[in-house]
This record gives structure tokens, C-alpha cells and sequence, in this order.
């Protein structure tokens, strides 16, 4: 084991990949000679120079596009968009192309692409560079989804991603980037697919999501001490999702919180309530419930913002009312 | 007349045009009789663009293609079968009937895809020009698309990295006047596309889209450019299309402002005329017409073909949408 | 009353609106000289001339920041997307621009636009020109999102939407376009945020959005047969919900079905149930359930598509097994 | 040297360019003190060009602007007070703290927004020259941008539809050489960005970004030509930020060509060497001394004025989505 921050394992990940294949390589605004805006690419322009790691001009719809048309011949592109929020400037290519080849051509061809992209609100970004576009990329058929939770996880989870056959959404939480974890000292490749029973318990299921397992974790040792005993699941990958491990676990609990920070609105915690209820609705003690960002834009004020976030706090406060 | 080129290559882009031809007024007469599902947009008229494009091209070059792009298939020397099978949605196609006449995909001959999103395919194909480059072969990667898609984003966009990395790429411009009703004209402000590369410091070249031999010597020109590392060329191809935008638009905006403009170019007829141009150039009235034969088999075939394979099974819906789940 | 095609009726609201007020104008491509790819504004042009009825180049993510210039600067523009899959060719102009930039200038502006687009699939128009994005645009704050069921609807709902200070996505079903109805001899607005509960009945509840309410109104009288009283509700807009309505009538029948043709994952039906959730549970006498698109792409040949769209007979059959 | 422009004007000029200048010095320091939430983009070094640009404008005229906004908003007499205590994040600012420095829109300037989103702004500023023709007034917009954003879509889209519809509108590229880290000569393949503008058959112009009466020639040129129907001009002015792209870039990749670059840049200060011109052209330093002893009280005032406002309201969060819900 070994301390490392988010940040840097996110550039391992990369690096590793890069050196086991030469197919592999990264494209983005400020990737290459500043090694990306969240140092996440620090050392790899100099290690596999300018063609390999290239930045590119602000054109997403553009470079994704690009991105694209390398995986469908030959070469496993891993395309870096500054924020999420921009995700919705490239949004045709990744999801009425990208997404939809391999099946529009009746399986002839895959897109091996990553898109890699920050979330999350706390840095008083405002409502443009605040989102978490994770259910929107969930909504449409064709990606991969992926929302890590801590360093070992991103690592783990971004190999598995880069060498999956299919265009990958990979969320990291841009408050995690500064984090310190303590990880493997070597991580393999995790797959997609199954969830994580990061803490066990029997009085109530937590499936989260990215940043808020670590929160949710908090939240049950809050909660243990009120008698309370809540299990908590790292969702990993929300497509594919893991449902079995979620029935699993509700029917043992009889209650289920979904806390991931997108916009609450046709959001995750609406989907898994939504999937697993045929099998867990005779088990259930109480409502489904879910923690969201709430339906409106994200302020930059501080004094606005904060309250917005799925906090420890709220996760606490709404188990207690749902023991009730 | 005189040309560079042998007489077995004219007879080819004969053969290839007159392919194109006779294969869409069998996708039309699908349509006429209900058999087909959707829509298609024909790429009547137009014949000389791609036919010359691709007689510069090798076969391991990339295509991206348009949703009026069954010339391209044909021109690329795609199986005439699929393509129909494909287009009336049956399990045969190449896309096994999940794409349709928008989204003929075939990775065999270099087609990246064609697209239903106007301008979409335009970055895939750059796409592709920077794999060749990165991979350092000697591939390059042609981007069809219409006078209008010039229009969009990615145009401009994908252009601007070309021009910036010296991708190996030509981005060709099936200028045939209008988008669906739409003079281009009347939403753009210069006579020419082609000027359009002048903002991004590469070759802009006006071509005769209806004379395949002008386009063919652009596009070696603009290959040999590419090849040699010295990036992309715009080049835009004058054309027009027999047809409405699809085979269901009966196209009254084109009398709008010129009521002899359909007439005039149809007289200038790709097809027709180049017939008429071999002619009189040593080849015979007889070889002529037996590759007309030899097409028109090919092309019953194919319908044939298409008509009598069965539609997919319901369950294949579910397949195909991930290479592994 | 009157017979008149869904298509006409859209027609009408636009030129009922523009004749009142000359703020209105009309862009998007083709729908000038020829009246629209749908022919919903056949003869605006000549009527309200070149300036105010506008054949836009190719360029969505240009005209529909446009439109939002022109709503900043007193005008109340109406922009047509000639398929709402090409919503995501202008994503950030939408859901970046238009829909925060109230919010963004503290309440300062605010930005009366109506995108107007088809949803819907039937057409054997493949996977991008068949996809039901309302799911899609109720997930980011900031736009009212609308699903008219009929001509009537869609005439009324049209000219709330055009009077509303607020962008709001109009969503047409292509696969009405040429349906004819009876409508009133003058249509007056809608309000939003109130569902029309449009066949009552005591056994389930059935939430239907666009062309899936009278399909589930025929459901309900195959039902009936069986002796299962179905209450049918055309929510009409999804943002603002009428909540009210659906709790009142769960409450009541102790089922409830969710009916709408976006992509089921992180779909409306998802959000229906999540939103009632806590309201109905101890009501419920079997687990929500809803009938989306599958979370596949939209395939071309009939073979494939007719199966996806969810149709009378689903939702017959979806019922019964809920009646169970 | 000579000049049109009356003394009044020219002490104008210097006012808000020093306004500018001080203004973001300010913010700066709120930023090294921990004062400001999230990050700004200082326009420190750019002075002459929102000073120029706005010189030839009217008070009903429209701005697009962008993530560097502080000036824009300057040049057309915003509020310091309403634009500091909304980049505190304070309740008493222009967007009631909910937009930030990214975000300050100050309507009754004609500020149609800045942006977070690059190139966001160009179609809605394009927009507002639409709504000017379509309402009949004499009013134009101005829609600014930097060199990076030059490559995004909504760029292309936008200057094509003012060209065809001859929009009164001028598009001002604040060329700065950089996007963030990246060089615009490593992403772009031509010298000049105003070169663009021959794709759309539009006047394109170069300009001294470090010359505010330069500047203000050339958008008096092109303000005349938008009011009198003539449609859009692209200018490009080339200038240089002083600062990292943010408050907390410590901008080493500019270093990278040219270890003299900053420096050379910085020689040629906007404000600087537009005050030495003046004193040249029979203005007192006294007279410039009390102009900067007033902006300096101005700046003070919205100091404080934003400190001691009051943070909003939490439940401030959940309005001003919808006018009405
Ligand atoms: C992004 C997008 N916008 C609009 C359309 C609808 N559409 C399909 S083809 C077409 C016209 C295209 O014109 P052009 O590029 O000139 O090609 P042509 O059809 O003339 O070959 C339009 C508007 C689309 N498919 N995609
Ligand atoms: C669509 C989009 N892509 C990327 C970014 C991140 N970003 C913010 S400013 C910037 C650089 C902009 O460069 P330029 O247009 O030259 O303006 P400058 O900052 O130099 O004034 C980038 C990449 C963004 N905000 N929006
Ligand atoms: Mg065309
Ligand atoms: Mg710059």
C-alpha cells in the first residue's frame, strides 16, 4: 500500500495503459504541455510526445468526433473534456454517434473511446461548470458508465475502461482530485458491472454513487451510533448496472437510499428505485428513497451552493426518517 | 478528346457511374411500390462526384459518408446485395437491417459510416485521417458531405485541426445548391464554398461536379497532397440532384427561382454525357453496352436478393448495442 | 367542433400567436418557402414574410443561441428543431444557455423561447431521428417540458407555451402529424402543471405523456372488458408535474403505471414513481411500475422497431400482471 | 501626435482603462486573501480593447462577453460595486451572487452576459443583432470572444448566418495567444485569425490590441457598417494577458517559445503608454492625477461595498429558475 492522490492515480492509470499498449492515447484542451487542468496527464507529453498526448484546440465536438473515427480504425483514443458540463457542447457526437455505431452498423465495428470528465459542485464553479452528467449519460443506450469513488478505485476502474471494446463515460468527482487515498501498490484492471459492499449492515441499503460512498460510509458510522446499522454500496458502474447486489441487499434491509449527485429530476437514485422495485417491493419497510442535487441551476455563491450538495448530514437525516 | 488515363479505366468509372444509376432507380422503384421502409435520399445526379473521388483513392483509404450516400458505397465497390437488403431492412443488410439507407456501414471498403446527423461524420473522418498519421501508414480519409453541412460546427472545426496537424484528408463538398429546400445561397454569404478554406489556410478547389474526369484529377491532386504530409484540400464538387431531397419531396422550391434549373442540369446528365465522351474516344458503342449488360445483372441480383431475404428476428433488437453485454 | 390534422392545429397556434403579437417569429430549417418538414407552417411565410418566418441554415446550436439573443432583446421567438434528436447538436445552447441564464443573472432576464421539436418512433427513420427526448430535457433545470396528446392539446398547450416568459421544449409526435381530430372552434391556452385526468376509473392509475395517453386510453377500454377500471392522466407537462393529480389518484386506485416513449433508463417513469414515492407507498397495492423505450438505439428495419414502441397491447398486458 | 478625438474623449478613454486596471488589481487581492469563491479571469493587459471597442458604441447597444468579462462590463459603466460584491458572491450583486465572476450580467448595460462557456456567447450576441434588424432600430451588437474560442462551432455558425443576413453585429476576437495553456499558432493554421473572415465573404481586420484609439477606429468603421445595413465585421485585436488564464495560473507554459514574450508584451502596458500619449497631446499630469484619484475613491467604495454586503439568503438558492415558479 502505498498514499497517493486521486489525481495522480487517475495519470497512473493512464500511463500504465499507454505503455502496455501503443494504441492507447490522449487527447484533450491542456492535456498535453500543462498535464490537463487537474494534473491528471502530468509527465505523459513528455514521456510520449506530442502526437500521443495532444492538445487540442476548443473543439469538442470536434476532437470527440475525432476520437471516434481513431477507434474505428484501430486505435483506443482516451479524449479528455475539461468539465462535464461540456459534454453537452460534443453531445451529438458522443451519444447519435459514438454511442450508436457499433449498433447502427449491425455489430460490423466497436469504439474503444474513453471520455474522461470532472463532475460535481463545491469549487463555486457555477451552473456551468458544477454538473454531474452522469444520469444523462445513463438516459441513452450505447455507453458505459462509470462514477469511482476514491483513488483505487479510479485507477482500477479507468484500466478496465480503456480497455473495454465500447465508448466508456468516466466521471471523476473534482473534489476527489486533491485527495489523499491510500492504494494497492499494483492495482489491476475492475470490472465493470459489480458493485462493491463497501461497509455491511442490516437496517437499510445505501447505493451511491462517486464521491457520496465516502459520504454514505461517514454517514453509517454516524448512524451506527444511534443504533443503526446501514449497508453501503459502491454502485461503480451505472451502466452496466449491478441490480443483484442491490435486490440482495434491500431484501435483506427492507430499505433502500440512492445518494448520487446529479440533478435528482430523472436521475439515478429515480432509475434504481425504478429497476429494482418489482423485486424488492414486498420488502420494503419503507419508501425508496433518493438524495439528489436538487432541480435548479448550481449558484456560485458559497452561502448558495453548499446547501445544494449531498452532504453527510442530509444522507444521516434522511435514514433516521426513514427508520421511522 | 484526349485523356491520361487507359480506356479499361474509363469503361470502370463508366461501369461504376452507370452501377450508381441503375441501383438507386431500383431503390426508387421500392419506394413507388411501398417495399421500402423510411425514406432515402438519392444520390441521382451526382454520380460523378464520388465515382471521381474514389478513382484517386486506394483500398485501404477511408470513406466518411452522408445520408445521401449510396454512391459512395458503390463507388468504394461495395456488395450491391447487402446494400439493398439494408435499405429494405432485412437481416442481410450490412447493418442486419438496423441502420437502413442512412446508416449503411461498410467497414470492408474503408466506409466509417454513413450518418443521419448532417455534419456528424465530418470529425470521424478527420478521425481517421490522424489514426493513419499516427499510425504512419500511407492512408488517407476522404469526408463527404453537402453544400449545406458546411454550415454546421464540426465543418469548421474538424477543418480547422486538419489544416493545423496536416491531417491526410480531403473534404469534399457535394455542393448541389440546396438543403432539402434550402438554397445555400440564401444562407451564406460567399459565391463559392471552396473559399471556405481560405479561413483555415489550405487549397480550396472549385471542381465540375458533373465531369468525372475533372474530379478525379482534383482529387489526385488533393491525395497526393495528403500522402506527402501536406494536409487537406477543400474541394467542392458543382452538382445537382434528379431527385427531391428524398424519394418522398417533390421539390416545388427548386422552380422558385429559376424555372429551366432542373432541366439545365440534367441536360449536363453525369452519366449521359460521359457516355457519350468515351465514345468518342476509341471505345466502342459494344463494350459499352455490355457493361451496361453486365451492371444490369449485377443489380437484379441484388434486388433480387434483397426481395427474397428474410427480415430480422424481433430478438435482434436487443443485440449489437455493446460488443459484449 | 372541428376536424382538423394534428399538424394543422400546430399551424394554427403559431399564426393565432403571431397575429396577436408581432414579438413571435418563426425559425428553423425549412420551415419557410416550404412550410416545414412536417408541414406545421404551411403559409406562415407568405403571410408574415422572409424576417419573421426564417429558413435558417444548418446550424442548430446557431439558431437556437439566436433564439435566445432575440428573447434577451424583446422578442419571443419560436424555434423549430426539425427532429428533437438533433436537440443534441444544440445541447449547450439549450440547457447551458437558455435554460440557466435567468437563474445565472439573479432573476435579471428572462428568456421567452419555445423550441418546438418531433418526437417518436414508426417511421423506420433508425437511431437518429426516432429518439423521445423529453426525458432528456425534464432532467436539467430551467426549461418547461411539454407532451401535448392530441390536436386539441397541442393547440392550447402551444399558445401557453409562447406566452410563457420561460423557455419551454414543445415536443410533437412526428406520429401524429397527419392524425385528424375534432378540436373547439377557438382553443384557448392550457395552463401548465395541471393533468387532465382524461378517463376516470378505480383499479390503476395509468400517467401517459403524448401519443401514448390514447393508446392507453384504448388499453383502458380493453381492460375494462376484463372488468379492470383503469384511470387514465395526460400529465401534458412534465416540468411543472402536477404531482397532485397522480398522488390523489393513487391514492385512490393502489396501482400506478407510468406510460411515456423516451428511453426507459432514467426515464420519465422512473421519475413519476420517485416522485411520488413517499406519498402513495402505504397506498400501494403493487410495485410502480412504467413502460418506456427499451435502453437500446432505435433500429431501422420494422422488424426490430415496432417491437420497441410501446404500444396498446403492453400496456394491457403490463396491467393485467399488476392487477395480480 | 494628433488626433479627432477631443481632450474630454481622450480622458475618457484613460479613465476606464485605468478603471479596469485598478478594478482587477482589486479583485486580485481578494483572490491572494482568500476572499473570493471559485477563480476570475483577469483582463489586466486588455484594456484598450473593450475601451476601444466600446468608444464606439451607443448606450443602447448589446455586448456578448465571456469568462473575461470585468472589462466589458467596465466599459460600459457597470456598477463596481454591483460587479465586486457579485464576484464575493454577495447578495448585493448584479446576479444576486448566483452567477459570479463568470456570469455577471448587467442587462441595463446591454451586457447580454458573460459566459462560462466558450464561444457560448457568439449566437446569442448574433441573436441580438437579429432582434435589432427585425425590430427596426438603430441598434448593433458586438459579440467578444477570444482567439481559442475562434475554434469552437457556434463561431462559424454564428459569423455565417450574420454575413447572409448582413446582421448588424461586429465580432471582436481578443487575441491573447492563448487558450488556457495552448498556444493558438499550435491549434490554427493561419497568422491571422481575421482571416476567417474570408470564408464568409466578410471584412476581416487586424488590430493594435495594445492601441486603444486603433481599436476604437477600426470598430467605428465597422459600428457604421453594421448601423447602415452593411453587415458584420470581424476584427481581430492582438493583445496579451497579463496574468495566467486565472487568478491561479502560474502560466508557465508562456515561457516555452520565447523567454522574452511577457516581457515585450508588457512594455507596450495599455494603460501605461496610453497615458504617456496623452501627456503628449497638451494633457496635464494633473489633470490625469485627479482622473485617477477619483477612479481609485470609485474602486475603494466598491471595495467595501462588497466586504460588508451580506452573503444571500440559503433559500435564495431555489428562485429565479423560472419567472414565475
Ligand atoms: C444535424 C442535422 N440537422 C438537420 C438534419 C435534417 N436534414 C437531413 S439532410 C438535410 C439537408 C442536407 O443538405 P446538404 O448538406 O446540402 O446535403 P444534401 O442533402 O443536399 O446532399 C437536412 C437539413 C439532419 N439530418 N441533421
Ligand atoms: C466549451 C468550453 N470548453 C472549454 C472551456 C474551458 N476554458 C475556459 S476559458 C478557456 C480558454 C479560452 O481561450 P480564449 O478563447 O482564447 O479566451 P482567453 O481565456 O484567452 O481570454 C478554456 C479552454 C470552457 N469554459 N468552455
Ligand atoms: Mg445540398
Ligand atoms: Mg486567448
Amino acid at each position: 500500500m502505498r498514499e497517493i492522490l486521486y489525481r495522480d492515480a487517475i495519470c497512473e492509470a493512464l500511463d500504465e495503459e499507454m505503455e502496455r499498449d501503443d494504441r492507447v492515447l490522449l487527447l484533450g484542451e491542456d492535456v498535453a504541455f500543462i498535464g490537463g487542468n487537474f494534473k491528471t496527464s502530468v509527465g505523459l507529453y513528455d514521456k510520449y510526445g506530442d502526437l500521443r498526448v495532444k492538445d487540442t484546440p476548443i473543439s469538442e465536438a470536434g476532437f470527440v468526433g475525432m476520437g471516434t473515427g481513431m477507434a474505428l480504425t484501430g486505435l483506443r483514443p482516451v479524449i479528455e473534456l475539461m468539465f462535464s458540463d461540456f459534454m453537452l457542447v460534443a453531445a451529438d457526437q458522443i451519444i447519435n454517434n459514438a454511442a450508436k455505431i457499433t449498433y447502427m452498423s449491425g455489430g460490423q465495428v466497436t469504439v474503444p473511446m474513453v471520455i474522461r470528465t470532472p463532475i460535481g459542485a463545491g469549487r463555486s464553479s457555477a451552473a456551468q461548470h458544477s454538473q454531474s452528467m452522469q444520469a444523462f449519460a445513463a438516459h441513452f443506450p450505447g455507453m458505459k458508465v462509470v462514477v469511482p469513488s476514491n483513488a483505487q478505485e479510479a485507477k482500477g476502474l479507468l484500466k478496465t475502461a480503456i480497455r473495454d471494446d465500447n465508448p466508456v463515460l468516466f466521471f471523476e468527482h473534482k473534489m476527489e482530485y486533491s485527495n489523499k487515498y491510500m492504494i494497492d501498490d499494483v492495482v489491476e484492471p475492475i470490472p465493470f458491472g459489480m458493485a462493491n459492499i463497501v461497509r455491511p449492515g442490516t437496517d437499510i441499503t445505501i447505493v451511491a454513487t462517486s464521491s457520496q460512498v465516502l459520504k454514505s460510509v461517514k454517514a453509517a458510522e454516524i448512524l451506527e451510533k444511534d443504533g443503526i446499522s446501514a449497508e453501503v454500496i459502491d454502485l461503480r458502474t451505472i451502466v452496466p448496472m449491478d441490480r443483484e447486489t442491490i435486490i440482495q441487499s434491500v431484501k435483506k434491509t427492507g430499505r433502500l437510499l440512492v445518494v448520487d449527485e446529479a440533478y435528482e429530476r430523472c436521475g439515478i437514485g429515480a432509475e434504481i428505485g425504478a429497476d429494482v422495485m418489482d423485486d424488492v417491493f414486498y420488502y420494503l419497510e419503507a419508501p425508496i428513497a433518493r438524495i439528489g442535487t436538487p432541480n435548479v441551476s448550481l449558484p456560485f455563491s458559497p452561502a448558495l451552493e453548499f446547501p445544494l450538495i449531498p452532504t453527510v448530514e442530509k444522507t444521516v437525516e434522511k435514514v433516521k426518517k426513514m427508520m421511522k | 478528346m484526349e485523356t491520361k488515363y487507359s480506356k479499361k479505366h474509363l469503361l470502370s468509372l463508366y461501369e461504376i457511374m452507370y452501377k450508381m444509376r441503375r441501383f438507386e432507380e431500383e431503390v426508387f422503384e421500392f419506394y413507388k411500390k411501398g417495399m421500402m421502409p423510411g425514406l432515402a435520399h438519392l444520390y441521382l445526379g451526382e454520380e460523378a462526384v464520388a465515382t471521381g473521388v474514389c478513382a484517386a483513392l486506394n483500398e485501404d483509404d477511408y470513406i466518411g459518408s452522408t445520408h445521401r450516400g449510396h454512391g459512395h458505397l458503390v463507388a468504394r465497390g461495395a456488395d450491391l446485395g447487402k446494400m439493398m437488403a439494408e435499405i429494405l431492412g432485412k437481416a442481410t443488410g450490412y447493418s442486419k437491417g438496423k441502420g437502413g439507407s442512412m446508416h449503411i456501414m461498410a467497414m470492408d471498403k474503408g466506409i466509417l459510416g454513413a450518418n443521419g446527423i448532417v455534419g456528424g461524420e465530418i470529425p470521424i473522418a478527420t478521425g481517421a485521417a490522424y489514426s493513419a498519421q499516427y499510425r504512419g501508414t500511407d492512408q488517407i480519409a476522404v469526408s463527404f458531405f453537402g453544400d449545406s453541412a458546411t454550415n454546421e460546427g464540426t465543418f469548421h472545426e474538424s477543418i480547422n485541426m486538419a489544416a493545423a496537424w496536416n491531417l491526410p484528408i480531403i473534404y469534399v463538398i457535394e455542393n448541389n445548391l440546396y438543403g432539402i429546400s434550402v438554397d445555400i445561397r440564401d444562407v451564406t454569404n460567399t459565391a463559392n464554398l471552396a473559399d471556405r478554406a481560405l479561413g483555415y489556410g489550405i487549397p480550396g478547389v472549385v471542381v465540375d461536379g458533373m465531369d468525372v474526369l475533372a474530379v478525379q484529377k482534383a482529387a489526385e491532386e488533393a491525395a497526393e497532397r495528403a500522402r506527402s504530409g501536406n494536409g487537406p484540400t477543400l474541394i467542392e464538387c458543382k452538382t445537382y440532384r434528379w431527385q427531391g431531397h428524398h424519394v418522398g419531396d417533390p421539390a416545388v422550391y427548386r422552380e422558385r427561382k429559376d424555372s429551366n434549373e432542373k432541366a439545365s442540369w440534367m441536360e449536363r446528365c453525369p452519366v449521359a454525357c460521359f457516355r457519350d465522351q468515351i465514345l468518342s474516344m476509341k471505345i466502342t458503342e459494344k463494350e459499352v453496352a455490355k457493361i451496361e449488360e453486365a451492371v444490369e445483372a449485377e443489380v437484379q441480383t441484388a434486388v433480387t436478393f434483397a426481395e427474397e431475404s428474410p427480415y430480422p428476428d424481433p430478438a435482434e433488437a436487443y443485440t449489437d448495442l455493446f460488443s459484449d453485454l
